[in-house]
């Protein structure tokens, strides 16, 4: 489970609650366009630490088959992951 | 207790947020929140982590969470825990995340109050050290030193002039069940102190060092390290009071180079070697005292 | 139903225990002190099942009310003067939360020069919070508007925290016989707090958000609405309270002698009785004049001053408030009704009682006297004798 | 309305004892009505305080401080001066706690202090000056004011009290019909 993107975006007067509260975890836009450059992992390399997915700040990094994948709508390019990365199975790709 | 990477739940809580790339508060929450578990419930001042995970519709808390006032993280957060307390449900961990001056400025009122009272809630200061969200403004957690907006470094002073407030200590001194403090560059021993101090009744307080790249004047890709090397070069320290005593969790064996970690960052530039001397000599005395009044593990 | 002879602080404090709030949270300050020790009291002797909460400020006060409010609970505060501007901050995050928290204000001066009686400037001061504000007159309608003033602020169509106001001293610490209803008659009236608007474990939900530019009239709208609103709730209120405890209430105002009455005063808070008794007077004297006293001051009863006041030659504001620079806050608001009702008889502002300063029957005859010439007015009274 | 000032030091229960009159006239049900209050303020032991009790058959919109009293009852005869004769109204009467004979026709005069400590065992005598004034003013009943003593003071001191107050108002009508 986690915040995940919807369809309907609350816009008129009647979608607006009454109060300031909502459904928790209700996201309506992606975090793609702040990215310059993108972690790229090289699954051979990678040997499934988890450091990146541990220290990534918006949690991007999830796991996948014993190693490790990227959810490229969340990811905002800071390339701590790659820092982390004691296999050097990361690389930063310049965005096209 | 055993939380590690391989044990951490997979469920996301703190998802989709705005704050900067590489933002090292951010990192502090998401990881609480993950150890905690869904059953947390939130407080956010107003700051950083609020402003950029609570934009509606654009709610990026998965677990229940909230805004409180700046001044109110502690004082909301007793609330919380006592509204439902009345009603009768237990099973919860009422847990703040306030920043740096959320905490040791504004903030620190209700926080003693509520370690006062031992209201059971869990407090996470996230020190960025200085007032990021609204651009780069000097808290008491400043570090001597340090340029902000409200510090500049010229030719007459040079950046902050004070040191940084020792909130772990003060927070120990009420006497508080529980306290410790952490750095978002040892994830392992924050991880831990979270899950203890989720068994804990009454207050526990943890404050985390994490750093801001844009206040900071560093990389994006640079947080976690240098979140490492403060704790190694000896300006922070890892360490746990509880039953009345301080334990030093981690002393590194040799500290790295001082100037190094300071030259790395946009705020430290302006430093002569007078300034870095000082603070070299303001490590080693703290440093004399926690060998003499903490337990070393 | 029991009678019992108590002040102004007790008979609320009585309400409050009949309302069973979850969670209480005060910080001490004079005159509202009274209110929070009777309640200590009523917690620890178990006649009252509250977690009660010893606060450091009063802007943890609020703020420890709106946590509790936030996970579904009923919660109550009190302040009073310096306390109420010290937790400034919180109240429009309580009403901009729409958290139903009821709050009594002991009404006192707010400083400089310090002073600890009573006067209306400090909740005045805050008419523009998003709050509901109401002013008791006596013990009794401080006790059932500590009852009413939950069921109106819970209203699912109102959701807004209420203050309720007791002038200081002169109400809060004057003893009268007072009826207490029984715990039975009280749950008979007040049902539990139920709202969608809370913090749910098993419902995850996000509070207290922020709202940009594109959202932010849409919410500041319902929460005018929402406080609009609670003009029905009163009203609703007001008639099962009848049916229940026998006592009947009139609303937003109150009108004495107003219908065939040429020259009206408005007020609000205790003064009113010695108003009324004034009005007894004259009238024996064959002048027509009358009272109006404004129970709510939000939502404001712009129509009903209008429509109480309509005949009248002239009509007059006191009020123990003054917005420097400008005239007394409330004679501002019935000014705005009285001209959107196309209403053009003077009106005149008495603004008097400041700091506790006494006001006096004499001078009441003086301000229903000064209406005849039919001429407007902005005065003080009391302010001391002539310099030489 | 009857109108009542007391005057005490912090600390000698005068406000105790213009509550419990309040308390004691409204008992007998409807069309009594009655308003207490001690002079406002921070209470400071040992200063010279007024309280007041208001007594009518209508509801009491006045809730200022009594300007001219129909009584004014001392605790204490320290407290006791010539100013005293200006807060009354013309038919009204003085009740002094002292050992003294006051030459002033309007002045009551009773040694409390010796009744308390003979019925108290302690020199305080709100509850003796209360039972004179029961005795003296006809529109109330000792039973009434043993009623609001039994009612809105702590239990362990009802006995006491109400032993004070029936002393006071027996030797006050012994002194009435002399």
């Amino acid at each position: 489970m986690k915040p995940y993107l919807r369809e309907h975006v609350p816009t008129t007067l009647s979608d607006i609650p009454n109060t300031t509260a909502y459904e928790a975890g209700y996201l309506v836009t992606k975090n793609a366009g702040w990215r310059n450059v993108r972690p790229v992992i090289d699954v051979e390399a990678c040997v499934g630490c988890l450091q990146c997915y541990l220290y990534c700040p918006d949690g991007v990094i999830y796991k996948d088959g014993g190693k490790v994948a990227v959810d490229y709508d969340f990811c905002k390019g800071c390339g701590i992951c790659k820092t982390i990365c004691k296999a050097g199975a990361i690389e930063m790709e310049a965005e096209t | 207790m055993s939380v590690s990477v391989k044990t951490l739940q997979e469920d996301e809580f703190f998802y989709g947020h705005k704050a900067c790339a590489g933002c090292g508060g951010s990192l502090a929450v998401r990881i609480a929140l993950k150890v905690l578990g869904e059953r947390s419930i939130a407080v956010l001042p107003a700051g950083c982590m609020s402003a950029v995970g609570f934009n509606f519709p654009q709610l990026c808390f998965g677990n229940n969470a909230i805004i409180s006032t700046f001044a109110g993280t502690a004082s909301m957060l007793t609330g919380i825990e006592a509204g439902l307390r009345a009603q009768g449900i237990t099973d919860f961990h009422a847990v703040g995340f306030a920043g740096d001056g959320g905490t040791a400025d504004i903030g620190i009122q209700a926080l003693s109050g509520a370690i006062d009272r031992n209201d059971d809630i869990l407090y996470i200061c996230y020190d960025n050290e200085a007032y990021m969200n609204t651009g780069i403004q000097k808290s008491s957690l400043t570090p001597f030193g340090a340029k902000t907006t409200t510090t500049p470094a010229g030719s007459n002073i040079r950046g902050n002039l004070r040191p940084k407030k020792n909130m772990f200590e003060i927070v120990a001194a009420h006497g508080i069940p529980y306290a410790a403090t952490a750095s978002i560059g040892y994830l392992n021993d924050f991880m831990g102190k979270v899950e203890k101090a989720s068994t804990i009744k009454g207050t526990k307080y943890i404050h985390i060092l994490a750093p801001c790249p844009t206040g900071w004047g560093i990389a994006t890709d640079e947080t976690v390290e240098i979140a490492k090397e403060v704790v190694d070069c000896g300006l922070w320290y890892l360490a746990e009071f509880e039953n009345g005593e301080f334990t030093l969790n981690h002393k590194p064996k040799e500290f790295t180079d001082i100037r190094t970690y300071l030259k790395k960052q946009g705020r430290f530039k302006h430093l002569t070697e007078g300034d870095i001397e000082t603070i070299t000599r303001s490590r080693d005395q703290k440093w004399d005292a926690l060998s003499k009044n903490f337990k070393i593990r | 139903m029991a009678k019992k002879f108590l002040s102004g602080n007790e008979a609320f404090a009585e309400g409050i225990r009949l309302a069973r709030p979850q969670v209480i949270s005060a910080y001490p300050i004079t005159p509202q002190t009274i209110v929070v020790e009777r309640l200590s009291e009523m917690v620890e002797d178990g006649s009252l099942q509250s977690e009660f909460i010893h606060v450091e400020s009063e802007h943890s006060a609020l703020s420890c009310a709106m946590g509790a409010s936030a996970v579904g609970a009923r919660a109550f505060t009190a302040t009073s003067s310096q306390g109420l501007l010290y937790m400034a901050e919180c109240l429009t995050y309580a009403s901009g939360g729409r958290f139903p928290i009821v709050m009594m204000n002991a009404n006192r001066s707010t400083a400089l020069p310090w002073n600890i009686y009573g006067d209306q400037r400090d909740s005045l001061s805050q008419l523009d919070c998003g709050w509901i504000q109401a002013y008791a007159e006596n013990a009794q309608e401080s006790l059932d508007l500590a009852l009413m003033s939950y069921f109106v602020a819970e209203h699912p169509e109102v959701s807004t925290p209420f203050m309720a106001n007791l002038d200081g001293f002169v109400l809060t610490h004057t003893y009268e016989m007072v009826d207490v209803p029984t715990p039975d008659q009280a749950d008979a009236f007040l049902p539990a707090y139920q709202t969608e608007n809370k913090l749910d474990l098993e419902h995850p939900r996000n509070l207290a958000f922020s709202a940009g530019p594109d959202h932010n009239t849409a919410f500041k709208y319902k929460e005018h609405l929402g406080l609009l609103n609670a003009q029905k709730a009163v009203a609703e209120a007001e008639a099962r309270f009848v049916e229940i405890f026998g006592r009947q209430y009139t609303g937003l105002t109150e009108n004495y002698r107003t219908a065939d009455a040429d020259y009206i005063l408005i007020t609000l808070g205790s003064i009113a009785g010695l108003a009324r008794e004034t009005v007894d007077r004259l009238r024996k004297q064959g002048e027509r004049v009358g009272l109006l006293r404004l129970r709510y001051m939000r939502p404001f009863p712009g129509a009903e001053i209008a429509e109480a006041v309509k005949h009248a030659k002239a009509v007059a504001v006191l009020e123990k408030d003054i917005s420097f620079g400008n005239e007394g806050t409330v004679y501002t608001n019935v000014n705005s009704a009285l001209l959107k009702a196309g209403l053009s008889m003077p009106s005149s502002n008495y603004i008097g009682g400041l700091g506790g300063k006494n006001i006096s029957q004499t001078e009441i005859e003086g301000i229903f006297r000064d209406l005849k010439q039919e001429t407007v007015r902005i005065q003080f009274l009391g302010i001391g004798g002539e310099d030489e | 309305m009857t109108e009542i000032v007391w005057h005490g030091r912090g600390g000698q229960g005068a406000f105790t004892a213009a509550r419990l009159l309040g308390a004691a006239y409204t008992m007998r049900g409807d069309d009594r009505y009655a308003l207490a209050f001690p002079s406002f303020g921070p209470e400071r032991r040992g200063a010279p305080i007024r309280a007041f009790t208001k007594l009518d058959n209508k509801p009491i919109g006045d809730r200022s401080e009594v300007e001219k009293g129909d009584y004014s009852i001392f605790l204490d005869d320290t407290l006791f001066a010539e100013a005293a004769f200006s807060e009354l109204k013309p038919e009204g009467k003085i009740l002094l706690n002292t050992k003294r004979s006051p030459a002033d026709s309007r002045v009551i005069a009773i040694d409390g202090d010796t009744l308390a400590a003979e019925v108290l065992k302690l020199p305080i005598t709100n509850t003796i000056m209360l039972g004179t004034f029961a005795a003296i003013f006809r529109d109330i009943t000792l039973a009434e004011i043993v009623e609001a003593i039994r009612q809105y003071m702590p239990e362990k001191l009802h006995k006491k009290n109400i032993a004070a107050v029936t002393a006071a108002a027996e030797t006050a009508a012994r002194e009435a019909r002399r």
